[in-house]
């Protein structure tokens, strides 16, 4: 009979004190509340400051952006992804570091390095990224990167990329060129120097 | 009440007494579901809140185009039902089908025809039967059935693992909650609704009100009980087993969708509406004010009794999102070993008590 | 599975089921409620790890280890990170550890706040998952604001760690640590001393230490069976031997020694001793250092192999890599700890009710991903 | 200048190399300190090649029993070969691993399960390998010791074509799930197991996966299993 009262008064009093945590709750409705009202609040950046130089740090993990001007077509992004997301195709030309005009081409990186490839494809299925980030880090160029960070003045963070179509999401940031495009323009150009 | 003066009102009364009668039930019964459709919206409206702020969350928060409604989500039950309303209606090839179409509705009229005896107020009550309280406890035990008929015609597993649990449950917390009522009827003499509520006027210990709650400790003990019980009724949490979603999927309800699923859902909040306003009427007074003597007049008793009974209902969903579920034979324990020896206690307590203080 | 008699019943729990924590199916022959046989039906979620991993590099090997476990991912890529630099003898700094020692803590805690709260789930009460889940959100902040990920991290790397912690990072962690010590108490108050959930979970389940130790059942779950045994004590890998935190053992407050709640409750004493932990890692962590620096420019092992067990918060997570030489391991075994917690649940959950196989089964804390790897 | 800035570099190296990582952290100007670190991954590697020559290679047969101080592979190594000296492969176990036949593997377990030297009550993991598409499978057991706290490493082969170990699935229940996935991955048959099938992969699965000769199938129920996706060639 002991037992059965103390059974009872512990699950009145262990009740009763969940009960008083759940009022207090509903009572400090704004105390501990963490949601956010999507469309007009969005998620923080945290910000970031890692008190020296972090140009090689890409610490917000959004979308894969490529500079396709300072590409070099040196294939180790392509290399490192562990899922193949990266498709990057080149073509030689024949004298490096030169501009090719009519393909847009352009010859020298920002950082000075002279181009000896065309890039002729370089696809990034964002399907199948999984923002692991190891893609960034081998590039010479520093011209792959996650958007948003210290890479936000060069591209606008973007969380909420969406797009109707699935082949929508491989983003092709090389212009198709065809060798003969390229012969046919370095010819050009070589022979207006003869 | 209602019902009875409206036939003596009808002009055709005398001439055709079968046609009045049946006029004179629609007249009632479309109020009532419009009631019951109405209260349904605002406590779920209410549950979505309240859950919410338990949690920590901020619950729905705007829906409609151009209709922000105050941005505190005012419109997301009606979104809810719309949204239920336009779903595809969809029978599993092997159920049952008639028992199937069948089920929603014998659950939804066990919750309905319980409103007919249910004092809102001083003049408002459809039918003041002498027997009202038996009525009502007779009446809402008619779910069962048709949840047993939801479980078995989906003619699938966890539906009917669903359905036996729930009855089996609905079944023995039937038990303590007339034993309770019986307490509340040896002290009152009467059946009837209004009769019980009557007998709760005037002060009681001095200055509380003389409803039966303060009446003698084992009319707060059958209070007690019998809300309990109540919630078990309902199938509320920590007595959520028959559709204990982590375990069963949604028991008896698994198949359905739409409309009908929104029957069952209907039913489960009029259930609330009907124990919630038991609970008031025969121990917290009902009509009667808090104050004996003021705000008495019938409109302030339509208010009291909407207060107690949401009251009671909020103290439903406040139980739903604090506490665990109970486990199937538990449950049964819970019952079988404790409230009803407690509640058998309870009617020789105020036998004793009824002899010695009178 | 034996033959079914005329008044049993078979039921599938899952695939598609709200509480088997994930793809899971448990072909469970019940007597009513009563259950006599379970057979988890494991693989819905194999994608074939180890052979993805002989196809890449010893670097592209960490996001498939994030995603085995993908509650815990810093304790997955731990045990990898330590294999593999035990094998290449790579001696790492101390900064780097003590950063690898305050992310591998603070996923545990992230990863038994998401075991305890789903269990809350499991067994009805609603209100303290989501309790436990906003502060959880907290320990995936911190970790956005270290590496830019806020669930599968790729953060720990061969050598090093991918990124240097953000100036104030030191403060977050203290601040959240106040933040969430009291929080403990509300835990408790609101499920574990519950009278309900006691009922629900005490004797329940019980496993016995040496069934769990022939079943291999390692971590919380064996601790909960009274076996003082924890890999960060007993052979420290990493730094864990600079620590001074006590091993909770399940020691039969409400029931039997080995059941339910005392497995739910080892979880919520381990973030006790992880906090402590995590305020001795941040009050010696050293103030400057490159995290890069013995990260090797090519990982190329030495031909041989290694067995290495870590201490992830399912248990006793083991990497078995054999290297030949090449850029790309020859084989690459892990040995997950959910694998053996799944597999005494027949054991265990015989002749209990249907409602008793999900309350067991969450007291485990399987993570499908890396059951099915 | 230059000469002594590789001075410079060549003390701190040096310095690294005993531990002291401060001495390269503190020199002040960036070249010299990035020279510094290259220095010291070039001076470690070295250190390193010179450590993996003078350690045993994982197949090689010198150094067992010549060690003063032995593991616990050794320890039990000796103490299995007093008991069953036919079935230990001597020339094939080493510091790391105990190399044993299959045939008695049972009794084996059975006597490192229960004889109060060894007391192996978990068994921690079971790993199939495949030594090459042209020599043996392998198993190999990671047994650890609750009450001595000790770990030994057990290898059995098999040959590919009729690859067949006794289940120690008696033995340790675990074994049970680690061998039918060694079995789903590997193909090799374990006798005397209770319950023999695939675990991870479904029943009707062709091949076994990691198996080094495994060919992906062409089409799985009527499914053309894609090996490019569309617009990707």
């Amino acid at each position: 009979m002991g037992n059965y009262l103390k059974n009872i008064w512990e699950t009145l009093t262990t009740m009763l004190t969940g009960m008083r945590v759940t009022l207090q709750h509903l009572w400090y409705i704004r105390r501990d509340n963490v949601t956010l009202q999507y469309p007009e609040e969005r998620w923080p950046r945290p910000e970031r400051d890692i008190g020296f130089d972090h140009s090689n740090y890409n610490v917000i993990r959004s979308r894969l952006h490529v500079d396709i001007d300072d590409c070099i077509g040196c294939l180790k992004c392509e290399r490192a992804c562990p899922v193949d997301c990266i498709k990057i195709e080149t073509v030689k030309v024949p004298n490096r570091g030169e501009d090719i005009r009519s393909i847009g081409h352009t010859g020298v990186t920002v950082n000075g390095t002279k181009k000896a490839m065309v890039v002729s494809r370089f696809d990034i299925d964002m399907t199948e990224c999984c923002y692991c980030n190891l893609c960034t880090y081998p590039c010479p160029e520093e011209c792959i990167y996650m958007t948003g960070g210290p890479n936000s003045e060069k591209h606008d963070i973007d969380y909420e990329f969406s797009e109707y179509d699935r082949n929508d999401l491989i983003y092709r940031f090389a212009k198709k060129v065809s060798d003969e495009e390229i012969e046919s323009a370095t010819s050009i150009s070589a022979g207006g120097e003869s | 009440m209602i019902v009875d003066q409206l036939i003596d009102w009808f002009p055709t009364s005398a001439a055709w007494p079968g046609l009045t009668f049946i006029i004179v039930v629609i007249l009632c019964a479309v109020p009532v579901f419009l009631f019951i459709a109405v209260y349904a919206l605002v406590a779920i409206y209410g549950e979505l809140k309240i859950s919410s702020f338990i949690q920590d969350k901020v619950g729905p928060m705007g829906q409609g185009v151009g209709l922000h409604a105050w941005r505190w989500g005012l419109l997301q039950p009606v979104a809810d039902a719309l949204k239920l309303i336009l779903k595809e209606d969809i029978i599993p090839s092997s159920a049952d089908k008639k028992l199937f179409i069948l089920a929603p509705f014998i659950v939804f009229i066990g919750a309905f025809i319980a409103f007919s005896a249910l004092p809102f107020s001083q003049t408002i009550i459809i039918a003041d039967m002498n027997i009202g309280i038996f009525y009502i406890l007779a009446v809402s035990s008619l779910g069962v059935i048709g949840i047993i008929l939801a479980g078995w015609s989906s003619n699938n597993k966890w539906s009917l693992y669903g359905a036996m649990r729930s009855a089996a449950q609905i079944v023995s917390y039937e038990i303590p909650a007339a034993l309770s009522i019986v307490v509340v009827i040896m002290l009152t003499s009467t059946m009837s609704m209004q009769g019980i509520i009557q007998y709760q006027s005037g002060v009681v210990w001095g200055f509380l009100p003389n409803w039966l709650l303060f009446n003698n400790p084992f009319t707060f003990l059958a209070f007690i009980i019998f809300f309990i019980s109540g919630v078990a009724e309902c199938n509320r949490t920590p007595f959520d087993i028959p559709e204990a979603e982590s375990e069963l999927v949604a028991g008896a309800f698994t198949e359905y969708s739409g409309m009908r699923y929104a029957f069952f859902f209907l039913s489960e909040y009029a259930n609330m509406f009907v124990v919630s306003g038991v609970a008031a009427a025969a121990f917290m007074g009902g009509w009667q004010s808090p104050i004996p003597g003021m705000f008495d007049t019938p409109g302030w008793g339509l208010f009291w009794f909407m207060s107690k009974s949401m009251f009671l209902i909020f103290m439903m969903i406040w139980f739903r999102w604090t506490f665990p579920r109970l486990r199937v034979d538990q449950l049964m324990d819970v019952c079988w070993k404790g409230f009803i020896p407690i509640s058998l206690f309870n009617i020789f307590g105020v036998g004793i008590w009824y002899l010695i203080v009178g | 599975m034996g033959i079914v008699k005329g008044d049993q019943m078979v039921l599938n729990i899952g695939p598609q089921h709200p509480s088997t924590h994930g793809v899971l199916r448990l072909k469970v022959v019940t007597d009513g409620e009563i259950v006599s046989d379970i057979e988890p039906i494991i693989g819905y979620l194999h994608r074939c790890f180890e052979k993805h991993c002989e196809n890449s590099t010893y670097e592209q090997v960490i996001p498939f280890t994030d995603r085995c476990d993908y509650i815990a991912s810093m304790n997955n890529n731990f045990g990898y990170v330590v294999a593999m630099e035990k094998l290449m003898e790579i001696k790492v700094p101390d900064r780097v550890e003590y950063i690898r020692i305050i992310m591998a803590e603070l996923n545990r805690i992230a990863s038994h706040l998401l075991a305890l709260g789903v269990y809350g789930l499991d067994v009805g009460a609603f209100t303290p998952f989501l309790y436990m889940f906003r502060d959880r959100e907290r320990i995936l902040d911190i970790f956005e604001l270290t590496c830019g990920a806020r669930l599968l991290y790729n953060y720990m790397w061969v050598g090093g760690v991918s990124h240097d912690l953000p100036v104030g990072f030191v403060e977050t962690v203290y601040g959240f640590l106040d933040y969430f010590e009291p929080k403990l108490k509300e835990y408790n108050e609101i499920l574990t001393y519950n009278k309900i959930f006691i009922e629900r979970t005490a004797d329940v389940g019980v496993l016995p230490p040496e069934v769990a130790i022939s079943y291999g059942v390692s971590g919380p779950n064996l601790r909960g069976s009274g076996v003082k045994w924890d890999l960060r004590k007993d052979e420290p890998y990493s730094i864990y031997d600079r620590f001074d935190f006590d091993v909770p053992v399940g020691e039969g407050t409400v029931g039997t020694t080995g059941d339910c709640w005392d497995r739910f409750y080892v979880r919520m004493l381990e973030m006790i001793e992880s906090a402590k932990i995590l305020r001795q890692a941040l009050k010696d962590l050293p103030q400057d250092g490159d995290v890069h620096q013995a990260i090797p420019k090519k990982i190329r092992p030495p031909k041989g192999s290694i067995y290495q067990r870590t201490e992830s918060p399912r248990g006793d997570l083991a990497y078995y890599i054999i290297s030949d030489g090449s850029p790309q391991p020859y084989r690459l075994k892990m040995r997950s700890p959910a694998f053996t917690a799944l597999s005494v649940l027949n054991e265990i959950s015989r002749g209990w009710m249907l409602s008793d196989v999900i309350a067991i089964l969450g007291s485990l804390d399987i993570v499908l991903g890396e059951i099915d790897r | 200048m230059t000469d002594n800035l590789e001075k410079l570099i060549k003390e701190a190296v040096e310095k690294a190399l005993e531990g002291d990582m401060d001495a390269i952290n503190n020199i002040e100007d960036r070249v010299t300190r990035s020279k510094a670190k290259a220095a010291l991954v070039k001076a470690k590697r070295e250190v390193a090649k010179v450590e993996t020559e003078a350690s045993p290679d994982e197949d090689s047969n010198d150094s067992f029993d010549s060690k003063e101080d032995k593991t616990t592979n050794e320890h039990i190594a000796e103490l299995l070969i007093q008991q069953f000296s036919d079935d230990i492969n001597k020339e094939l176990s080493s510091q790391d691993h105990i190399q044993i036949q299959s045939k008695n593997w049972l009794v084996i377990s059975t006597y490192l399960r229960d004889d109060p030297a060894c007391l192996f009550d978990s068994l921690q993991c079971i790993t199939g390998v495949d030594l090459g598409e042209e020599s043996d499978l392998e198993v190999r057991y990671n047994l650890h010791s609750m009450t001595h706290r000790h770990a030994v490493e057990i290898r059995i082969s098999c040959p590919r074509n009729k690859a067949k170990v006794p289940s120690v699935e008696s033995i340790w229940r675990i074994g049970d799930w680690f061998e039918r996935e060694t079995y789903d991955m590997y193909g090799i048959e374990f006798e005397g197991h209770r319950d023999l099938t695939r675990i991870l992969l479904p029943e009707d699965w062709e091949g076994w996966p990691l198996r080094k000769d495994y060919e992906v199938q062409e089409t799985y129920h009527g499914i053309v299993v894609p090996k490019v996706k569309d617009g990707w060639e």
